[in-house]
């Protein structure tokens, strides 16, 4: 593999809900930012590469106005998923294995907060025959495959509310006592949607080592899919980020037992327990930026992740660090992205 | 300050089903519960393609429309949902079936009557159009329901 | 076993609410057309100009400047004759969407040429637009009913 | 990179209202026919990748889920891409990336639309508050576009008829085509309903349904393919913004960079004279002069002269969409995999009754948004240099 490295991340703070920017606004001071801090121009950069969704933005080809925040012109190589960006930082450092450039900026929009009620919008991502039309809640997958969890003993409501009081400060037993959204899950066992832009600057080998002090190396990366019917999914394991950690792993030379930081897309808290054990994390410090459960930004949320944990090797208080990122109900689909602060 | 205004996108899709949802969808215009079979078992709701190996499931296969729980979450009812009162998402093993089907469970709004393991059984619409909700909700029954 | 005959389609309706937030760039243009003011802005690097205008111009990333009014009238780019009637569509065809180059603008906006038979616009032909009446002035590109000839010998 | 790249299997659904299948079993129709050209099973891909036109098309959003049945994606790395209509080039362009990086042995590239489910203008035309609803609907934005090209290069008025007359009858020779006109003629053309004057009904593409899958590999593997290969001698995307000021979408400068550089990969210095037949994004009869110029293969001015002489009709030297085009058939999220499609298919010699003889080097082109995105592959029947 071709070195590759993280050598900036910015992102904007997630907010509940932006009533002041446009896509182009909100997005365009971070692409500044993350340029600024490793002192390229937006004409150095040879390939782009963003994720966003149009059922977040309200609109068909939202993420064209996004592209204003770019400045593509004179015209530029450039792609874009329709997904959470985290999977258009898997594109663009693919690009950058192939030799023919040597920059490249990913970045990533989620707005959470446009829609004005998710049950209207998430059900849109189910089976459109024989789910879609029953329009559940949308987090009554989650609620399944958390109840799952509880029933195999694998977590319990005490240990999904010790994870949230960790970050949050508040006592367990007053967490416990709050309603059900989605039984056994709580309002805050559930990511707060909101509105926030992430921007990351990737480079190869000697122009990463020239951009950044430290530059954070992507060694492995890899993502996987699961069936979709949750009625033949076994709810109780990640299969999906297992595989994808241990093909990150083979790439990498280390796995995610050696990581001493994991950024981690749950979405919601009995997620985190279940990945731990779906990965093998062992010491690692888990989701030390607060995790979504700090704030969801929609399609940004899994490139934070994989920016966070680039940070952590960059300013040095960390040596290997694990990003993970999910898509579809009940973490259908994984990735995982393992970096160090030394290239393989 | 910014100018911000709300908006709605709607529009009447209409999809079509092909032959094997399609069928599924016509048995249950009749109360009927239909399952498919595959490598590895019988499917219910019918799948098109096996989630294990892709390939396509093959013959339809008539069901009795009873099964267990094998996963549940408890909601709050909202406008437009089957039962008026809160209720559970559920993953219903249908007897004589691999795997479970989703779809919610009536225990008349008492959270405390749901479990992992409680038998069910289909409660239709009385008036059905082939759609996937004239299967109305699944019920207890038998010893259970009247506990 | 009977199978039942197979069903063909089913109803998927989908309704989803949102907010849609213009933005501080096209904001500044919005307020404008409530005043019957068509505003531009210039970009430092590059000195073209806007309107509407974003808060950063797309070639030079940099922030455009302040807002100046613009007379209101331009010339016809290019246009098109919308000939046929299809679902959702507000006017009685033929009616003219034409790109308008606004005098003092680098940018084009589409818009609506009217109170001229169709085959009679060509490109270049002068237009201004015709604003509505004080109680329809809103912060919304509707405040322009539509453009028109300014000659009457164009009519 | 690590050596050449080629498309060994190509398969693709009859492109119609297709009002008798779900979406998974539309998709599932190219995925078969693709892996059965290449002689291969689900076990042997290795990531997929998914290009679809908006989710609001068809209400369906991230399909790539629910579809990981149908694409035998269970278990692989799934890559959803969205960039306007270019997307299925875009999409295979990015799964040849993934066998040049080494991340994949072969790629699964799917795509597909299923817009008879609902309604494309109307997903197009939607108005947004603080906006007015001009009700152009999608032509509105290309008829201006059109004209201003016209006016530019002199072009007589027949030109337009002529392209839908060609694409037609070449369709006739497409049994997958959604339009088949054998016995279509240029009266008839221009006596048709005039829709976003200068554009006539029969100068405009349909609203399709329909999917395409093509399988990608590496050089070893692919000389092990049991048909021929197309190998893949240039590609490559660009993209630019869509409304800064003074830009030029008669001939943008994005699709002109993109053509350059994939003929400087194929080594290709006059394309006109070493392209054996081109599959261009054509929505509508005027774009092929206005692509011809654009691509490359064509001065100037000079693309409209091309279809004056015949020349891109099926039996002329450069021959343009013999598979019909997308003015026969226009499934949108497939549509720009079909032009690389179509073009595999040429340079292999598997293309039927439409078959180019002796096409040795191919085009595929796509194009998306308001001409903003722009991909485009050189394939050939030999392996680069």
């Amino acid at each position: 593999m071709r070195e590759v490295a993280v050598v900036s991340f910015a992102q904007s703070p997630c907010v509940p809900a932006d009533r002041e920017h446009d896509m182009a606004e909100i997005v365009q001071p971070v692409i500044r930012q993350a340029l600024d801090a490793c002192g390229l121009a937006r004409d150095d950069i040879d390939f782009f590469a963003s994720g966003s969704h149009d059922f977040y933005e309200g609109r068909t080809f939202s993420y064209i106005e996004s592209l204003d925040a770019v400045g593509a012109w004179p015209p530029i190589s450039e792609s874009h998923v329709e997904m959470d960006a985290a999977w258009a930082f898997a594109e663009a450092w693919a690009w950058l294995q192939l030799g023919e450039g040597k920059t490249a900026l990913v970045y990533g929009i989620g707005r959470s907060s446009l829609a004005a009620d998710l049950d209207q919008v998430l059900p849109a991502q189910l089976d459109p025959y024989l789910l879609a039309p029953l329009r559940p809640h949308r987090d009554a997958l989650a609620g399944l495959q958390a109840q799952a969890l509880v029933d195999a003993g694998l977590t319990s409501e005490r240990q999904l509310a010790e994870v949230v009081s960790r970050r949050r400060d508040v006592p367990i037993e007053e967490l416990l006592a709050a309603p059900y959204v989605a039984s056994p899950l709580r309002t805050h066992d559930v990511a707060p949607p909101g509105d926030a832009a992430a921007v990351i600057v990737l480079a190869a080998g000697d122009t990463a080592r020239r951009l950044a002090a430290r530059p954070a190396w992507v060694r492995g990366l890899d993502h996987r899919m699961e069936t979709h019917y949750p009625g033949v999914r076994d709810l109780t394991c990640s299969a999906s980020t297992r595989q994808a950690g241990e093909r990150a792993a083979e790439m990498a030379g280390f796995s995610a037992a050696d990581v001493e930081v994991a950024e981690l897309h749950t979405e919601y808290s009995y997620q985190e327990p279940l990945l731990v054990t779906a990965l093998g994390l062992k010491n690692a410090e888990v989701n030390p930026s607060g995790g979504p459960l700090a704030g969801r930004p929609a399609t940004a949320t899994g490139l934070i992740r994989i920016g966070e944990a680039a940070r952590r090797i960059m300013d040095g208080t960390a040596e290997r660090a694990l990003a993970h990122a999910t898509n579809g109900p009940a973490l259908q689909h994984n990735l995982v992205c393992l970096l160090a602060g030394e290239p393989r | 300050m910014s100018l911000s205004a709300p908006y709605t996108i709607e529009f009447p899709f209409r999809r079509t089903v092909g032959p094997k949802i399609g069928t599924f969808l016509a048995g249950l215009r009749e109360a009927r519960l239909f399952g498919v079979r595959t490598a590895r078992g019988v499917l219910c709701p019918p799948l098109e393609f096996d989630p294990v190996s892709g390939a396509a499931t093959g013959e339809l296969v008539e069901l009795a429309p009873v099964g267990t729980v094998t996963a549940w979450t408890w909601v709050p009812a909202r406008p437009g949902d089957p039962v008026e009162h809160d209720f559970a998402w559920a993953l219903i093993a249908i007897d004589g079936t691999v795997g479970a089907m989703f779809h919610c469970v009536d225990v008349g709004g008492s959270r405390e009557k749901i479990k992992t393991g409680l038998r069910v059984r289909a409660r239709w619409r009385p008036e059905r159009g082939g759609d996937l909700r004239d299967l109305w909700c699944f019920e207890p029954f038998g010893e259970e329901a009247a506990r | 076993m009977s199978l039942p005959e197979p069903v063909e389609t089913m109803a998927s309706p989908l309704r989803m609410d949102y907010t849609y937030v213009a933005g501080a760039g096209r904001t500044i243009f919005l307020r404008g057309l409530a005043e019957r003011r068509i505003l531009a802005r210039r970009c430092p690097g590059c000195s073209l100009v806007y309107a509407p205008a974003p808060e950063f111009c797309s070639r030079c990333l940099r922030p455009v400047g302040p807002p100046f009014e613009l007379p209101g009238h331009g010339e016809v780019s290019t246009f098109c004759v919308v000939s046929f009637p299809f679902p959702g569509q507000v006017y009685q065809p033929p009616y003219v969407v034409a790109q308008i180059r606004l005098d003092g603008a680098d940018t084009r906006l589409m818009h609506l040429v009217r109170e001229v038979a169709p085959e009679r616009v060509r490109i270049g032909l002068r237009v201004e637009p015709v604003w509505v009446g004080d109680d329809e002035l809103a912060t919304s590109t509707t405040s322009i009913r539509y453009f028109r000839p300014m000659e009457p010998a164009d009519a | 990179m690590t050596g050449p790249l080629a498309v060994i299997g190509v398969g693709q659904s009859m492109q119609a209202k297709r009002r008798t299948v779900t979406i998974g079993a539309l998709v599932r129709e190219a995925v078969d026919e693709a892996l059965a050209d290449a002689g291969l099973g689900f076990a042997d891909i290795d990531a997929v990748v998914l290009s679809k036109t908006p989710d609001l098309f068809d209400g369906v959003m991230n399909p790539e889920l629910y579809l990981a049945d149908a694409m035998g994606a269970v278990g692989l790395p799934v890559t959803r891409v969205f960039t306007g209509g270019s997307v299925g080039g875009h999409a295979a362009i990015f799964g040849a990336h993934l066998v040049a990086a080494g991340l994949a042995r072969r790629v699964l590239v799917v795509a597909y639309s299923k817009e008879s489910e609902g309604n494309f203008t109307w997903a197009l035309s939607r108005g947004l508050p603080f906006s007015s609803h001009l009700g152009a609907g999608a032509g509105g934005h290309f008829a201006p576009v059109i004209r201003e090209y016209i006016r530019r290069s002199g072009a007589p008025e027949h030109i337009g008829w002529k392209v839908a007359v060609n694409h037609r009858h070449n369709a006739a020779r497409n049994p997958y085509a959604h339009i088949r006109r054998a016995d279509l003629t240029i009266d008839e053309v221009r006596r048709s309903p005039m829709l976003w004057d200068p554009i006539r009904y029969l100068e405009s593409c349909p609203s399709s349904d329909g999917s395409c899958a093509i399988v990608v590999t590496g050089a070893e593997l692919a000389r092990r393919s049991p048909r021929p290969p197309a190998w893949i001698h240039g590609m490559a995307w660009r993209t630019e913004t869509g409304h800064f000021a003074g830009r030029d979408e008669v001939n943008p400068r994005a699709g002109r960079d993109c053509a350059a550089d994939a003929y400087r990969q194929a080594g290709i210095t006059d394309p006109a004279r070493e392209i054996d037949v081109a599959e261009l994004y054509i929505p509508y009869s005027w774009y092929e002069p206005m692509w011809l110029e654009n691509t490359g293969l064509a001065e100037e001015h000079d693309g409209w002269r091309l279809v004056d002489a015949d020349r891109t009709a099926f039996g002329g030297d450069l021959p343009v969409n013999p598979s019909g085009g997308v003015l026969s058939g226009n499934p949108t999220g497939a549509t720009g995999l079909l032009r690389f499609a179509e073009a595999a298919l040429q340079v292999r010699g598997l293309a039927g009754e439409h078959q180019v003889p002796g096409a040795r080097r191919a085009v595929g082109h796509a194009m998306g948004g308001a001409s903003q995105f722009h991909a485009l592959w050189v394939v050939g029947s030999e392996a680069p240099a």
